[in-house]
């Protein structure tokens, strides 16, 4: 298969006041590929993420998604003069998306903590994601001339539940379901609005090896079925190595790493920052 | 030390406890294991009041506290490390760390429990300032974790303190655990990582959906095959 | 306008504001605790007038002993419309509570009319507070000086209690989650009253020197100066004690400018006007926590 | 059909209005006793209680039916006044006395005319009450001739310059501030200042401050009784010693203080007038019946006073009266729309004067009493009478 | 429950509601407090399924009911009063000549008082739906006293009539009339809940961060709900315009807007069903069934105590603090009426006892 770029996060640099939570990060994603992010606590991979879905606007940098810009920033206004980043004059461009536009253009993720619809059921939880294609107008959907779409939306719903073996919970609440069907509701939600890649921050977080094993082929195999690029952060070794097919390793919100994960387990500067040596 | 009889909770419904019954005893760590959704954080929320118990019986100390509140539960020494970190989002890391030894009056002790704590965890030292509602999902679980030591209970409960820990840390929060035991203080342990968990206890009991079914030391566990199977992952 | 004019309109605008901004900390307070617009609070502040009349006009008691019966009362009933009304719905929704608050207000108000009777009542003359005192051509009486210097007095208090004390600290910890707060044996409910005492501490004593100048009671007096101070409490942010306070000088002295200016007809359209533009710019008040959640 | 609720358009169809069965006539008392006007409207219910008491029966050809009182609160609210008279209809009253303010009364007056039941008016002074609702009348005088009374009244005094200040939204305050502003000026006085303030307001020294630099001859302030007892003490603590005058809300013992010395307001009635015989005995036996019983003083505002919204309600009750004795009684003859029509022909000699009513049910009024509040008023709590005053042409 | 056996009972339910309507119309007196207790709750009924809406199902807490309410009365008002009554109305300040001669038909009004209110809730939209919640609450409710304010205000005299208000309002072509208004309207609001975009507005409401990321435009879909809900509270407005007869601006203080609030809290937040059952109690409470406390009343020669004027709002603030405390979550909670509720909750009741562990 020949690679083909589908992300690409060039010198992105987020800062709050003083605290510079990701500097000059640059990270690559082609199409099909499982791409780990690890590093320590407070290192900036959930702050990468909410930079790449337009939760943060970057303080600068630029992230491109299947060709096309969808973010870029520079230091501009107050941050001006508080930037400490790198390659403060190389980007020009402000373009500042809302997180639902990401998610139009087929990027789609998972919470570190676990952000469902709690109050619906599983069942509405996918659906609502399903919405986002939606081609009818508000008067249309009231007045129910829209019975085949909405009809279309239900089945897919129905499918993707059954695929994700959510189906006997279809009609349970939300908040009720265990920590890990919850996990999994999580990512079928997210699988709803047929994305092109998937980012999971932690989705093995509060699983045992057992579960998180599960998880893994679980990750494994959505992404054959839908034919998916996966980005995931996790602190799980054994899911991370398992699964992943190249690494990067963040520090600081800087790259210390990046490398298949023979490389990256052997790595003493990952095992400094990171990873300890075994006992 | 702790002792719970016939416990039963349920939420509206659902019968999430169904008669556990359990004992830590002085000086020991006991852990709890078992899969998602077992009823293990029910467990210690139904020790700290939380959650209304419909059948059973707590006693601390030899004092029964089943239908005790919450505050004075904590004050008789109970003091829990809840799932999902719960740390004050408006505080700074050094307030919410103050706030742990709220009970405590002991000023001298305090500051320098503070000073361990962030020995501990050097990160909290450095973003000492920092509101916590801004911090990594990690750092918010080492300040949940320090904020519960600084409490100098005489049972400690902790509800998963290494989820979402960076593999360097989780090591070193095994290690932090033994050094709080062996100042004195008793502790109870939920954890996913059912290994690390299992060579730290004295004594551990398996949970599944409702209810122990299984328990004995820490090494008589791990060697059994039924955990080794559903929660070791070998 | 000439030099005496604008003197007594900045006069004006200080004596509003700085009741404003009084009554608004009590808001604040409440607010900052437990998330509820405490929409009684103009109607507490009502009920001390009242209660002051009753010590002092029917009973004929001297005034300083009155204040404090009055201050007393105040905070008590403060403190069980907290344990009757608002108490027993800790964990029900948001909305519940304020309609509960509303539920209160009503009430109070209706009480008020039934045993009252809407005919307005005369506050009792304060001798201290009424002197009058003549500042280059303008006379004014010495409540209008003692008004202000009170608010900051109490502001800087609370503002030390509320960052330095144990108590402050809980206050804020209580705030956010009841739950995690009884993990660290926070007695939530003991800080919760103690708010409520603060609140109508402050509303007992703005209400006296509110009605010292204005000696007019009865049973919706509260209502207005209630929705003042609570826009006040918004402007500077809610939850922010020294918010309230700039907000209640802000709305006193641009209400009283506007009217000085010849609008008096839209001067409370301004005031909501001038919240709503600060709001756009600055959309947790002027002071407020800007807490983005941490996705 | 509800039928349309645009009472001018009724006496072409004609409501069928009540039939008064049995020997019961009940009487609605539509009147705020809670809110904003509470305390006046309760005067107001004084009066008509105490009229039933001295009328409590009325013979019609031979028969005696008894009157009974039926009062509601509209709360001094405009949409709970709509549902108050509802439920006054509701409990089929024949005819109905009231409103306290004009607002009210606006507001109820097509339920009473869709449901051809008439309504005697006390101290509404507004022309809209009346103005185009066959079924409304009222036994005071209106606003455009209050104002002009007022403005009369100023320039008579010599006053050149005068402010106005009035509540934003309501009817009684706006519209009479209106008249008084228009025939002031047409008189030859100028406005220097015209400001307004909102419900509730307690807090007027912006307006004051505003109002003192302008330095009128008087200044004119139609509001409720509420905000008269609020004003009247900040315009003495700013200083200002311009005249102050005021309408027919304002006799009320309430507003009795040093700072009120020296007003002077329009109003319906004295109760010394020595002329006119009627009140003279309505005033004695008001007393009485206000001493009789420590509420009846409570609900006063503590003073023994007898206040012109008192005898408009004695008068309102009187009109109602005169209207069912004149009444023939034959079969179908005893509907309250025969009540109306016999209203608009009573005519008789009450306590705030002879009263009839024109075409529009207005009371024919020519004569405002203006009184004032001195320093002997403070220890009696009776207002001081200063003239009677009409409208020069 | 069959689906269809479902239909059927709720055709029958919707019958007998509308044979009662009927009824009342047909065998009570004209004057019955009965009829003015449906018609004012009905309007009610729609002021606070439309405030819902917005609070309950896209959790934004709006306080500006009111305001929108007065948009549309006025609206109402001021294009319907007959051109031969104008005169009479605009007595003091006369009439715009832009408005002399216009007397549109009754159900052109509505419709007008309705778009006028949703044009305004774009206009303001924009920029105060950006505010979050509380603060939101407080803008709205501001942009309502202002519209209160300048309705009276002197430059509108010729139009609003300033602080006399407007009078001679055309009323209901029938009885029936607000019934069947407030029918449709719900009808209209329940379908667009129950579609895709009122999904969309739960999961607005359910978390804000979740419901972007799955695609959702907030600020479209924030906006699109606060126009809608203030169209039917323009509508709602008109109705109660044409109900009262006249309006003034002090028709709708804040406090109107808190009385809808209750009703909709009271009723279940997020529950249509919930809102139109509360809206018809506390109506007939508040207007009907406690009046009674107003009035001394004597039984067997004795004063009962506590009856005077006054006493009847403290007895309805009490009970609605009660109803609040104990039940916190309105009567219907988050859930809508429900033919399979209503079979559960006997059929729990029946076998009480036995069954309450497992
Ligand atoms: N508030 C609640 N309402 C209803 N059901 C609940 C609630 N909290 C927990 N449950 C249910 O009770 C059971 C036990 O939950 P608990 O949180 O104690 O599990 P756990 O063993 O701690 O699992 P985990 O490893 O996921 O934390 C689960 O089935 C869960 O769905
Ligand atoms: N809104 C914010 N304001 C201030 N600091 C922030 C904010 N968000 C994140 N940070 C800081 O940026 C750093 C990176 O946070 P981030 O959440 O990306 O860490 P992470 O790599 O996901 O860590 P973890 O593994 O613990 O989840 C942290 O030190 C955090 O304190
Ligand atoms: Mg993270
Ligand atoms: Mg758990």
């Amino acid at each position: 298969m020949s690679k083909q770029n589908l992300l690409r996060v060039s010198d992105a640099t987020m800062q709050f006041g003083g605290v510079v939570a990701l500097n000059n990060l640059n990270l690559e994603l082609n199409k099909g590929e499982i791409i780990g992010l690890i590093g320590p606590n407070g290192a900036g991979k959930t702050t990468a993420f909410n930079v790449i879905t337009g939760v943060y606007s970057p303080t600068n940098g630029e992230i491109t998604f299947d060709g096309e810009v969808i973010a870029s920033n520079f230091p501009h206004g107050k941050m001006k003069a508080l930037y400490a980043g790198q390659n403060a004059g190389k980007y020009t461009k402000s373009v500042v998306p809302t997180p639902d536009k990401i998610t139009k253009k087929g990027i789609a993720r998972t919470f570190q903590n676990i952000r469902l619809f709690k109050d619906l059921t599983v069942f509405e939880n996918v659906l609502i994601a399903k919405h986002l294609n939606i081609k009818s107008n508000v008067f249309a959907a009231t007045f129910m001339l829209n019975r085949k779409e909405e009809q279309q939306m239900r089945e897919e719903t129905m499918e993707l539940l059954k695929i994700l073996d959510l189906e006997t919970h279809k009609d349970d609440i939300a908040s009720s379901l265990p920590y890990g069907k919850q996990r999994h509701l999580e990512i079928a939600r997210a699988l709803a609005t047929k994305p092109k890649l998937l980012l999971l921050d932690e989705p093995a977080a509060g699983m045992n090896p057992q579960e998180s094993d599960e998880l893994k082929n679980f990750v494994a195999r959505i992404r054959d079925d839908f034919n998916l690029s996966i980005l995931t952060i996790e602190h799980h070794m054994q899911f991370v190595m398992g699964i992943c097919d190249r690494i990067y390793v963040l520090d600081y919100g800087t790259l210390i790493a990046e490398g298949i994960p023979s490389e990256i387990q052997n790595n003493p500067k990952v095992i400094e920052a990171y990873l300890g040596v075994d006992e | 030390m702790l002792k719970i009889e016939n416990l039963n909770v349920f939420y509206g419904g659902i019968h999430a406890l169904r008669g556990i019954s359990l004992e830590v005893p002085d000086r020991k760590i006991i852990s709890l294991i078992g899969a998602n959704g077992a009823g293990k954080s029910t467990t210690l929320k139904a020790i700290m009041g939380l959650v209304p118990k419909s059948e059973g019986k707590v006693a601390f100390d030899e004092k029964d506290i089943t239908s005790a509140q919450t505050k004075d539960i904590v004050g008789s020494g109970i003091v829990l490390c809840p799932e999902g970190r719960r740390v004050f989002p408006d505080l700074t890391i050094a307030e919410n760390l103050t706030l742990g030894a709220y009970l405590r009056k002991d000023k001298e002790q305090i500051k320098k429990d503070k000073q361990w704590v962030y020995e501990l965890f050097p990160r909290l030292l450095e973003r000492e300032w920092q509101l916590a509602g801004t911090l990594s999902g990690g750092e918010q679980q080492m300040l949940a974790v320090g904020r519960a030591i600084m409490s100098k209970p005489k049972l400690l409960m902790l509800d998963e303190p290494s989820l979402g820990l960076a593999p360097l840390v989780v090591k070193d929060i095994f290690s932090i655990i033994r050094q709080i035991n062996d100042a004195g203080v008793n502790i109870l342990l939920i954890e996913q990582n059912a290994k690390a968990a299992l060579e730290i206890a004295d004594h551990a009991y398996v949970m599944e959906t409702g209810s122990i079914t299984l328990s004995g030391t820490g090494k008589e566990l791990l060697a059994s095959d039924l955990v080794k199977k559903a929660y070791l992952g070998e | 306008m000439t030099a005496t004019a604008f003197f007594s309109y900045c006069l004006a605008g200080m004596s509003i504001g700085s009741i404003y901004a009084l009554i608004a900390i009590g808001y604040t307070m409440v607010y900052g605790i437990l998330r509820l617009i405490n929409f009684a609070h103009g109607d507490i502040f009502m009920m001390a007038a009242y209660f002051m009349i009753f010590a002092m006009v029917d009973h004929q008691i001297p005034w300083y002993f009155s204040m404090v019966i009055m201050i007393v009362s105040t905070v008590l009933l403060g403190v069980v419309i907290e344990k009757l009304a608002y108490k027993p719905l800790r964990n029900a929704p948001r909305m519940s509570i304020m309609i509960s608050a509303i539920g209160v207000s009503y009430l109070l108000q209706n009480l008020a009319t039934y045993l009252f009777s809407a005919l307005p009542k005369q506050y009792p003359s304060i001798p201290v507070l009424n002197k009058t005192i003549a500042l280059g051509g303008v006379s004014t009486s010495l409540v209008t000086f003692i008004t202000p210097i009170i608010t900051i007095l109490f502001v800087v208090l609370l503002m030390l209690l509320i960052k330095y004390t144990k108590m402050g600290m809980a206050m804020r910890a209580v705030s956010k989650d009841f739950e995690a707060a009884q993990l660290m044996g926070i007695k939530i409910n003991s800080v919760i009253s103690f708010t409520f005492v603060i609140g109508c501490f402050l509303a007992a004593v703005g209400s006296m020197l509110y009605f010292t100048p204005r000696p007019s009671v009865f049973p919706l007096a509260g209502s207005l100066p209630g929705l003042k101070c609570f826009i006040a409490a918004v402007f500077g942010g809610i939850g922010s004690i020294p918010g309230a306070v700039v907000g209640g000088f802000i709305i006193g002295f641009s209400e009283t400018f506007i009217k000085a200016a010849g609008y008096s007809e839209f001067s409370d359209v301004f005031t909501f006007v001038l919240l709503i533009v600060v709001l756009m710019f600055r959309p947790t008040g002027l002071f407020g926590e800007n807490l983005a959640e941490k996705v | 059909g509800c039928g349309s609720k645009d009472g001018g358009d009724n006496a072409a169809k004609g409501p069928a209005g009540v039939t008064i069965s049995g020997d019961v006539i009940k009487i609605g008392v539509f009147e705020p006793t809670t809110g904003e006007n509470g305390g006046g409207g309760m005067q107001e219910v004084l009066g008509a209680r105490y009229a039933n008491q001295m009328m409590p029966t009325v013979d019609i050809n031979g028969t005696t039916y008894k009157l009974q009182l039926e009062e509601v609160d509209n709360q001094s609210d405009k949409s709970a006044a709509v549902t108050a008279a509802q439920s006054l209809i509701s409990k089929g009253v024949a005819a109905v006395i009231g409103s306290y303010g004009s607002g009210v009364a606006i507001a109820a007056g097509s339920t009473f005319a869709s449901a051809g039941v008439p309504a005697v008016g006390c101290s509404c002074t507004n022309p809209q009450v009346t103005l185009g609702n066959d079924f409304y009348f009222r036994a005071c005088f209106l606003d455009p001739f209050q104002g002009t009374v007022m403005a009369s009244y100023a320039t008579d005094a010599g006053y050149k310059t005068a402010a106005v200040i009035s509540q934003n939204g309501d009817d009684y305050s706006t519209g009479l501030a209106g008249y008084f502003k228009k025939s002031f000026g047409e008189l030859g006085g100028t406005i220097v200042a015209d400001e307004t303030y909102q419900t509730n307001e307690s807090d007027f020294n912006a307006i004051l401050t505003k109002v003192k630099s302008a330095n009128p001859d008087c200044i004119f302030i139609p509001s409720s009784i509420n905000t008269a007892t609020l004003i009247l003490p900040q315009i003495a603590a700013n200083g200002i010693k311009a005249q102050v005058l005021a309408g027919d809300t304002w006799e009320n013992a309430a507003i009795i203080s040093k700072d009120a010395v020296g007003v002077a307001f329009s109003t319906f009635f004295d109760e010394n007038d020595e002329s006119n015989p009627v009140a003279a005995e309505f005033v004695k036996g008001f007393k009485d019946y206000l001493n009789s019983d420590p509420k009846n003083i409570a609900l006063n505002a503590n003073t023994d006073t007898v206040a012109a919204v008192s005898a408009l309600g004695y008068d309102s009750y009187t009109s109602i009266y005169e209207a069912l004795k004149s009444l023939d009684g034959k079969e179908g003859d005893l509907t309250s729309v025969a009540i109306r029509d016999a209203l608009t022909k009573v005519s008789f000699d009450g306590v705030t004067g002879h009263i009839s009513f024109d075409e529009n049910g207005d009371a024919i009024k020519d004569t405002a009493y203006i009184k004032t509040v001195d320093q002997e008023s403070l220890t009696s709590k009776e207002f001081k009478f200063i003239k009677t005053q009409t409208v020069k042409k | 429950m069959t689906k269809k056996s479902k239909t059927i009972c709720t055709i029958i339910a919707l019958l007998v509601l509308a044979g009662m309507i009927v009824s009342v119309n047909e065998f009570t007196s004209q004057s019955s407090m009965l009829r003015t207790v449906l018609q004012l709750g009905s309007i009610y009924a729609l002021a606070a399924v439309s405030m819902n809406l917005l609070n309950g199902f896209t959790g934004l807490f709006s306080l500006g009911q009111a305001g929108f309410m007065a948009i549309g009365a006025y609206t109402y008002a001021v294009f319907t009063i007959p051109v031969n009554s104008k005169p009479i109305v605009y007595y003091l300040y006369g009439v715009s000549d832009l408005l002399a001669n216009v007397e549109l038909p009754s159900w052109v009004g509505l419709i007008l008082a309705g778009l006028m209110a949703a044009l305004l809730a774009a206009v303001i939209g924009a920029p105060v739906l950006r505010l979050k919640s509380d603060y939101f609450a407080i803008a709205t409710l501001g942009f309502s006293e202002i519209v209160r304010i300048l309705v009276a205000s002197s430059p509108f005299n010729t139009i609003t009539n300033g602080s006399l208000g407007l009078k001679l309002i055309p009323g209901y072509h029938s009885y029936y009339t607000p019934f069947i208004i407030v029918f449709i309207c719900i009808v209209i609001i329940a379908l667009l809940i129950k579609s895709s975009y009122g999904r969309a507005f739960k999961a607005i409401r359910e978390d804000e961060i979740a419901a972007e990321a799955m695609g959702i435009n907030l600020a479209r879909h924030k906006q699109l709900s606060f126009i809608i809900s203030s169209f039917f509270a323009g509508i709602s407005g008109a109705l109660l315009a044409m109900y009262l007869g006249a309006v003034t601006s002090t028709t709708f203080p804040i406090m109107l807007t808190y009385n809808i609030l209750l009703i909709v809290v009271i009723g279940g937040i997020g529950s249509i069903t919930g809102s139109i059952i509360s809206a018809f109690l506390i109506t007939a409470a508040k207007e009907w069934w406690l009046r009674f406390l107003d009035q001394t009343m004597i039984i067997a020669g004795i004063h009962v105590p506590f009856l005077r004027t006054g006493f009847r709002m403290v007895v309805f603030s009490v009970i609605l603090m009660v109803v609040v405390l104990f039940w916190r979550r309105g009567i219907m909670g988050q859930k809508e009426f429900s033919w399979d509720g209503i079979y559960r909750f006997f059929t729990r009741k029946s076998r009480k006892g036995g069954a309450v562990h497992e």
